[in-house]
């Protein structure tokens, strides 16, 4: 298993340490050119399918070819005995590095003692674990959250209010995302001391459950200050329009549909922020993986800034495409870790073009 | 002897949504007495059989057994007791191997758990007691022929020890040398002081077996008499209420009509083996011979629902077999079949009458794609006038029907389809005396319109009685094709042993 | 109450309760908005007729799996034949999109018929298979080649427009109804589907084609869930991977709640239309209540156990 | 002689069951073949972990099934039962027993509800099932909200290990000793399939409830009239599978050291039962198959699943060959199809 020792870490500008008191791990370092897995949970939703293009991408990419003797990527579905066990048949099957999306925040004990026994690097990153036994790679929900409720705040008392009743579209329940990015919101808002009442739907991060609970919120509570969806937001801006509701500052997701809705529509009111998870995390979770193999000291828990575009940032070509699919997610590159996949060319091109 | 009978019901009545099934019913069995119950289809025999047996509960009245008054709530009371039924719905369960379902409720136990060993042995020794040694009692049920099923069946009720032994039709599809095993064990059971009761719509098996003779009618228990008291045709005007003449009516003179319908050579999967017949516009063809000789399968084959025959089918010109029932009941061929199970095959039971009658003639009472209601209607109406079928309403389901009615459905909805070609599956199976005269009658009449009917019966009296010529099958093949005053009762059970030489023992 | 219930002919007591029981939701949505916020949107035609239009999806769905279910079938394949059928007629766009949307669910049906009707595989597990092979389709389509995922403007006017202030989808949903009114009372094939699922065999030998009818069953559900997917596309103006899990079970729900036996052969069309009404507003109104998810699930089982059981206990066996 | 006919009737009746043998044992031979760590303890106890729940699972669909009925609420029930197990299975060795006992309680007493729904309120099994399925989704919701719990740490190490690691875990003895050695290598999650699985299946076919089951599912009115328990079996029936779902819930908290209120795992989970159930050679028609068969049938869907780890791929096809595949398996039954002559036989 991995030594716990002090920073800094290796390239510090792209495995950024969540925190200042985040400690670091070091594994022995190992010959190259490496196995690496990707064990996917579910696959069946655009996200996903545009991280694993990504990973295939980033796997060719000439910064990282050379290091990887062989990759495989698998989809397990929600099932987490599949997951567990795909992640064990890699380990026993001799792989160097599993990166992974966990199918639930706990459950994984058993194989981090078995990749800690044989020396295996396990890199959860999206969903993550609530561990701090392995080395994960995430953006900071708690921080998206606050931003979102902050730019809310900020976009109403520009408009001179400090109060009102605020639309809060969720994500799947249950999922540790979902609460820590609601938390956050909630928590950001009462601490104006302002007076807001949030109404929650559930969306399920999905368009069209999205749109259908807030025409339902629209009809019920008339109308809101101010919106904060946590995904589904290109549905979410759509169930307002096709209500009449009037163009208000709004929080959202990254998707392409969102921001050119924001774009076309902000002069109107709907002034909006964009913040996103991004499909493109998994070439910074393989980096890192790479990284630790080669026995460097890594942060345990390795933060990636956030993707933020607000209404006046957004800019045709460049952080929305206007010509392409509402159903893509626009944040895909990381300059300071040398991952370049963007977006656009990931969805917009087969896979041949890519490579 | 005790001052009490055996079994005494006092007062007995059931109803159904609709109908009168048991209208304060008295009764009294004795031991060691074969007790016929007799009466048209739908006088409540079943059902009076169904309230002893624990199947379902009269709405008033009391039953005793032995001076002791009793009341079943479920069948393995009734079974505890000592009664033991055979319905007349048989109940066996098909995924079972036969030594389960022999010993189903009671199986030998050991540890608590079924001792598979012992229940063979058991079951080997009743199929050895009515001599059918040759089921192997770890097949299953759903392998054996229905004549098999009903000796099962016998076998799984004297597994029981009964001391009422209850057969409602229990020997309908039974061989002749089943029915012959059967007698013999009634006569034993009979010495055993076994009470029995034995419903039966065969005459000559009533006359032979039993001792005493109950009369239903409408419901309500008739008389009851001493074998021999009466006439065959006193009990059949108590059972049906008037006078009745001849049996069948009368065959038209002698002449040879053209081939409508000619098999040549029909084979298929061993179970037919190069059959060849040819039935006449306006004739009746007889199919006879013994159980599972392949007369299913021959009309299955005509009909369309096998695959794989080979041989010719020519029926008016028409050359080749249909190959699926729809191209059968369709112009040019237009063949019916009644089929021989009517619950599982005949009807949709839970479906109404109206729409069982009309289920195989959507497109007589269509405009365009459109199905017109008015057609509808008088086509159902003059169905049911036309067979005169017993109903409430035609929209009731036809599972409240009895069994004849049912029956009559059936051939009703195919006589809407107009055919030409008619092929009966033991049509009279389970038929009151009445009901098959009206069918006889009206078998005939279709002929006399120029249809060809093809015919199986397991009832020589039929054949003899109804059929212009009779073909006899045995082993796939027809073995013998007898016409006009050949058809006598000696000329069927030889040819249907196929065997000239020792045809006189067989007889005898 | 009793004694009106007991009334009742059998077949209709299903639609009568669920009716009433919509208006018990209504009335419970309207007693909680009262108290927390003053109102009583619930009444209002505006939030009936949009949850008709959000209905209409399910309904339609709903529509397809009844015929499915009459014949004591059932497709599973809903989910993906849904959003397959939006995903392609998005992808091929312009004028052929409804065409193709709709020959998606034809040839998904076709293919369920198949398997069903003349391989004898039961439904429950073949329709499983397509379905899953259709997901494994789309994530191809969606990772391999470049989706065009817009909904056309006709499919957003099919949708998402009002004529006269109502919303065209209810207008689709009603033709869709008409249709298969039509069909199941009038037609051969309707009364075939309920002989079928009755019983195959006395069907088969009455002449009826049955493997046709079961193909024609399924070919009408997979259509059926191509127009809800088509629609729900010009709904969300595109089309997404997950756009048909919604439907299934809701789906299954519905038909039964309205009184459609599931073992086939019987049931009647509006039972399912109110069935469907019934648990789309019973979802709104759980929503509008902020019930948790926990919550959601209790309510939902014990409201289709509870109907069941209100409708009177099913009846025994015949022949008994 | 007897022996061997005795044997060619078993193989006519149970050719189902008998080709999901054959298929699971090439299937399975090849896998390891292809593995680089083929036919080693590790390699099997990572496969035995990860089929206990779906094994488990497809048992108790199987019985109700049996029945000619369905039960859609079994992955609920297992997942219900991981949350209470995720809640209470830690602390002392009596306090996990104690947890044991209470969630493998709380879902065959599920189960019995499902039976007293199904029999006295005479409802369809499948659509009784729906519903109650949703209703143990939500209490599983009640109880955890968001996925988590501690499981004890042991006793997760211990069951999804070999033998070895069970008795080194608990110190029970020296796992080294010589006579121990045969059996070190045996996977805890097989002993712990085969000792409530077959162990309560095998004898239960051969009571008198079991059969009942098996005749119910084969002809209802039948069994009736011949005075069989009716209602019993299948109240039975539905409370078995609740306590081999439950069995299926416990191990999956122990494996996963919590509880996760999914719902779509806990869809997924119950159709592939139902795949198994058939792919193993169970009638849906019921009153034709057992569960051991949907054992086997289990095993296939899960080692089908390991060759997309041992081959190359492409990630985007896999779902679609996953589909393709589980098509192609539960078509083989179709060959029956092909060699029926009368058709009269396939509506049966
Ligand atoms: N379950 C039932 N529901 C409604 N009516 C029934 C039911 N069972 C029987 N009947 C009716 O009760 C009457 C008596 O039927 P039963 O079966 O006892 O006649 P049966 O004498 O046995 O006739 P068969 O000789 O045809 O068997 C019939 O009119 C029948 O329609
Ligand atoms: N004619 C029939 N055909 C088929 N099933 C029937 C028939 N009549 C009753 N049943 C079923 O049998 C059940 C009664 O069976 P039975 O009383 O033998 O069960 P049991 O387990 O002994 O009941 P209990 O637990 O109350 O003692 C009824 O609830 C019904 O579901
Ligand atoms: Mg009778
Ligand atoms: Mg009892």
């Amino acid at each position: 298993g991995p030594e716990v020792v002090s920073g800094p870490g290796a390239d510090p500008t792209c495995f950024a340490p969540w925190s200042a008191d985040t400690k670091y791990l070091q594994w022995p370092a190992q010959e190259g050119p490496y196995r690496i897995a990707v064990v996917n949970g579910f696959v069946g939703n655009t996200w996903r399918i545009q991280m694993i293009k990504t990973a295939k991408a980033y796997a060719e990419d000439p910064s990282i070819k050379d290091k990887i003797a062989e990759f495989k990527v698998v989809s397990t579905g929600t099932d987490a005995p599949a997951q567990l066990g795909a992640i064990e048949d890699f380990i026993n099957q001799g792989f160097d590095a599993i990166v992974t999306i966990a199918v639930s925040p706990d459950g994984f004990d058993r194989v981090i003692r078995l990749a800690d026994r044989e020396n295996v690097v396990l890199v959860p990153f999206d969903n993550v674990l609530d561990t701090d036994a392995v080395m994960q790679v995430n953006e900071d929900q708690t921080a998206m959250g606050n931003q979102w409720a902050q730019f809310l705040i900020d976009e109403l008392a520009a408009a001179g209010k400090s109060g009102g009743k605020i639309l809060e579209v969720r994500g799947l329940a249950g999922n540790s995302v979902d609460r820590d990015r609601s938390a956050a919101i909630h928590d950001t808002f009462a601490a104006t001391g302002g007076d807001w009442e949030i109404v929650e739907v559930v969306g399920n991060w999905d368009d069209g459950t999205a749109q259908k609970v807030t025409a339902d919120a629209i009809a019920v509570h008339g109308q809101f200050d101010a919106v904060a969806a946590q995904g589904g937001t290109t549905g979410v801006v759509q169930a307002m329009i096709d209500a009449g509701h009037p163009m208000v500052p709004i929080a959202g997701e990254s998707e392409n549909g969102y921001r050119k809705l924001v774009a076309a529509r902000s002069a109107d009111g709907l002034k909006g922020i964009s913040i996103g998870q991004s499909p493109g995390l998994v070439a910074i979770a393989m980096k890192a993986a790479v990284s630790a193999l080669e026995g460097n000291a890594m942060p345990q828990l390795i933060s990636v800034p956030l993707p933020v575009a607000t209404y006046d940032q957004l800019e045709d070509g460049l952080n929305f495409w206007s010509d392409l699919p509402d159903n893509f997610f626009t944040v895909n590159e990381f300059p300071p870790c040398g991952v370049n996949i963007s977006g656009p060319a990931i969805m917009s091109q087969s896979e041949a073009d890519v490579n | 002897m005790p001052d009490h009978p055996f079994l005494q019901l006092t007062g007995i009545s059931k109803h159904f949504s609709g109908t009168r099934a048991l209208e304060n019913v008295d009764f009294s069995c004795e031991r060691g007495t074969i007790h016929a119950v007799l009466g048209e289809n739908g006088a409540g025999k079943s059902t009076l059989i169904k309230t002893i047996a624990g199947v379902l509960k009269p709405d008033t009245g009391s039953m005793s057994i032995d001076g002791q008054a009793v009341e079943f709530s479920r069948p393995s009371e009734a079974n505890a007791a000592g009664v033991v039924c055979i319905f007349q719905e048989l109940s066996l369960v098909p995924d079972l191997t036969v030594a389960d379902n022999i010993c189903l409720a009671m199986p030998p136990r050991r540890f608590g758990m079924i001792d598979r060993r012992a229940q063979h042995n058991f079951a080997e020794a009743i199929l050895a007691r009515i001599k059918c040694e040759d089921v192997d009692p770890n097949g299953l049920v759903r392998d054996l022929s229905l004549s098999r099923r009903q000796m099962v069946e016998i076998a799984k009720a004297l597994g029981k020890s009964p001391r009422l032994l209850i057969l409602d039709e229990a020997t309908s599809a039974l061989t002749r040398k089943d029915v012959e095993t059967v007698y013999d064990l009634l006569a034993d059971l009979r010495q055993d002081n076994v009470a029995c009761l034995f419903i039966s719509h065969r005459m000559n098996e009533v006359e032979r077996l039993c001792d005493t003779l109950s009369v239903f009618r409408n419901g309500r228990h008739v008389e009851t008499f001493a074998k021999g008291t009466r006439t065959d045709r006193d009990i059949v005007r108590l059972m049906i209420g008037r006078e009745v003449d001849a049996q069948f009516p009368p065959r038209p003179a002698e002449r040879t009509r053209p081939p409508h319908l000619t098999i040549q050579n029909l084979s298929w999967q061993g179970r037919l083996k190069g059959a060849t017949l040819s039935v006449g516009k306006g004739e009746i063809v007889g199919l006879g011979g013994l159980d599972g000789q392949g007369q299913k399968e021959l009309m299955l084959a005509l009909f369309g629902v096998l695959r794989g025959v080979e041989g010719t089918v020519d029926v008016g010109g028409q050359i080749g077999a249909p190959r699926s029932p729809a191209a059968a009941k369709r112009a040019p061929r237009r063949i019916c079949l009644v089929p021989e199970d009517r619950k599982t095959e005949g009807l949709m039971l839970p479906m109404s009458i109206a729409d069982n009658l009309l289920a195989a003639s959507y497109s007589r009472v269509s405009v365009g794609p459109f199905i017109d209601p008015a057609q509808e209607r008088k086509a159902v109406d003059a169905a049911i006038a036309k067979l005169q079928i017993k109903i409430g309403s035609p929209q009731d389901a036809v599972a409240t029907l009895s069994g004849g009615n049912q029956q009559k459905v059936v051939i009703a909805k195919w006589l809407m389809t107009d055919p030409e070609v008619i092929l009966l599956n033991d049509p009279t199976r389970g038929i009151d005396v009445g009901t098959k005269q009206e069918i006889y009658r009206l078998m005939r009449q279709l002929a006399e319109e120029g249809r060809a009917i093809l015919f199986y019966s397991t009832d020589y009296a039929e054949l003899i009685g109804c059929c212009d010529r009779v073909a006899i099958m045995y082993d796939g093949a027809i073995v013998a094709d007898l016409a006009g005053s050949a058809i006598t009762e000696e000329a069927i059970v030889g040819a249907s042993l196929n065997i000239g030489a020792s045809l006189k023992e067989a007889v005898s | 109450m009793q004694i009106a219930l007991s009334r009742l002919r059998p077949e209709d007591k299903p639609v009568v309760i669920s009716a009433g029981f919509i208006v018990v939701i209504l009335i419970l949505g309207t007693v909680y908005t009262l108290a927390t916020q003053g109102t009583a949107p619930l009444f209002s035609p505006n939030y009936l007729l949009q949850q008709l239009q959000t209905g209409s999806f399910l309904g339609i769905v709903a529509a397809g799996m009844m015929m499915v279910i009459l014949l004591g079938h059932i497709d599973l394949s809903i989910p993906w034949t849904l959003a397959a059928a939006a995903m392609m007629a998005t992808a091929v766009g312009g004028d052929m999109a409804l065409p193709t949307g709709i020959a998606v669910g034809v040839a998904v049906g076709l293919v369920n018929g198949f398997g069903v009707a003349y391989l004898r595989i039961p439904s429950m597990i073949f329709t499983l298979g397509v379905d899953s092979v259709m997901r494994g389709l789309m994530v191809w389509h969606t990772g391999g080649f470049a989706p065009q995922d817009q909904a056309t403007p006709l499919m957003r006017t099919l949708a998402a427009d009002k004529f006269l202030g109502i919303p065209l989808a209810i207008f689709v949903w009603a033709a869709v109804s008409v249709v298969i009114v039509v069909l199941l009372s009038r037609t051969a094939f309707g009364r075939s589907i309920y002989a079928t699922g009755n019983r195959e065999a006395a069907a088969y030998l009455s002449g009826i084609r049955t493997p046709w009818i079961i193909v024609g069953a399924f070919v009408a559900s997979g259509v059926c869930a191509a127009i809800a997917g088509v629609l729900l596309a010009g709904y969300s103006t595109k089309a997404y991977q997950g756009m048909g899990n919604a439907y299934l079970l809701p789906a299954i729900a519905a038909v039964v709640i309205g009184g459609t036996r599931i073992l086939g052969g019987q049931g009647r069309y509006v039972g399912t239309l109110v069935g469907v009404t019934l648990i789309v507003l019973l979802n709104s109104v759980l929503s509008i209540m902020q019930m948790p998810e926990a919550g959601r699930q209790v309510i939902y089982g014990c409201v289709i156990v509870g109907m069941l059981l209100v409708y009177g206990r099913g009846s025994r066996n015949f022949g008994g | 002689m007897t022996v061997a006919r005795a044997f060619g009737t078993s193989l006519r009746q149970n050719r189902g069951f008998y080709g999901a043998v054959v298929l699971l044992c090439v299937l399975y031979l090849v896998y390891n073949l292809l593995h680089p760590r083929g036919f080693s303890s590790a390699v099997l106890i990572q496969n035995a972990n990860e089929s206990v729940a779906i094994v488990f699972l497809a048992m108790a669909q199987t019985i109700p099934v049996l029945l000619g009925g369905l039960d859609l609420s079994v992955g609920a029930v297992m997942t219900l039962a991981a949350c209470i197990a995720s809640v209470l299975v830690n602390g002392s060795p009596l306090q996990i027993i104690f947890g044991m006992v209470v969630t493998l309680a709380a879902g065959t007493a599920f189960g019995l509800c499902n039976g007293l729904i199904v029999v006295y309120g005479r409802l369809q099994p499948i659509i009784a099932t729906l519903a109650t399925g949703a209703i143990a989704m939500g209490l599983a919701l009640f109880i955890r909200p968001k996925p988590g719990g501690d499981i004890d740490g042991d006793l997760n190490w211990a069951l999804t290990n070999s033998l070895w690691d069970f008795v080194d875990t608990y110190a029970l003895f020296d796992p080294d000793a010589s006579w121990f050695a045969p059996f070190a290598w045996i996977p805890v999650p097989i002993l712990i399939m085969l000792v409530f699985g077959v162990g309560v299946w095998l004898p239960f076919r051969r009571t008198i409830i079991g059969r009942t089951i098996y005749a119910i599912g084969s002809a209802e009115g039948a069994a009736y009239m011949s005075g069989l328990p009716i209602n019993r079996a299948k109240i039975a029936a539905f409370t078995l599978a609740g306590f081999f779902a439950s069995c299926g819930g416990l191990y999956l908290a122990i494996q996963t050291a919590s509880g996760n209120a999914d719902i779509s795992q806990a869809g997924a989970y119950t159709l592939n039962s139902i795949a198994a159930v058939v792919l193993g050679g169970t009638s849906l028609l019921g009153g034709i198959g057992g569960a051991i068969g949907s054992m086997i049938g289990a095993l296939i869907l899960r080692v089908m699943s390991f060759y997309f780890r041992i081959l190359s791929i492409d990630p985007l096809l896999q779902p679609l060959v996953e589909g393709v595949v589980l098509l192609a398996a539960v078509s083989l039954g179709a060959f029956r199809v092909l060699r029926i002559k009368n058709r009269l036989e396939l509506f049966r």
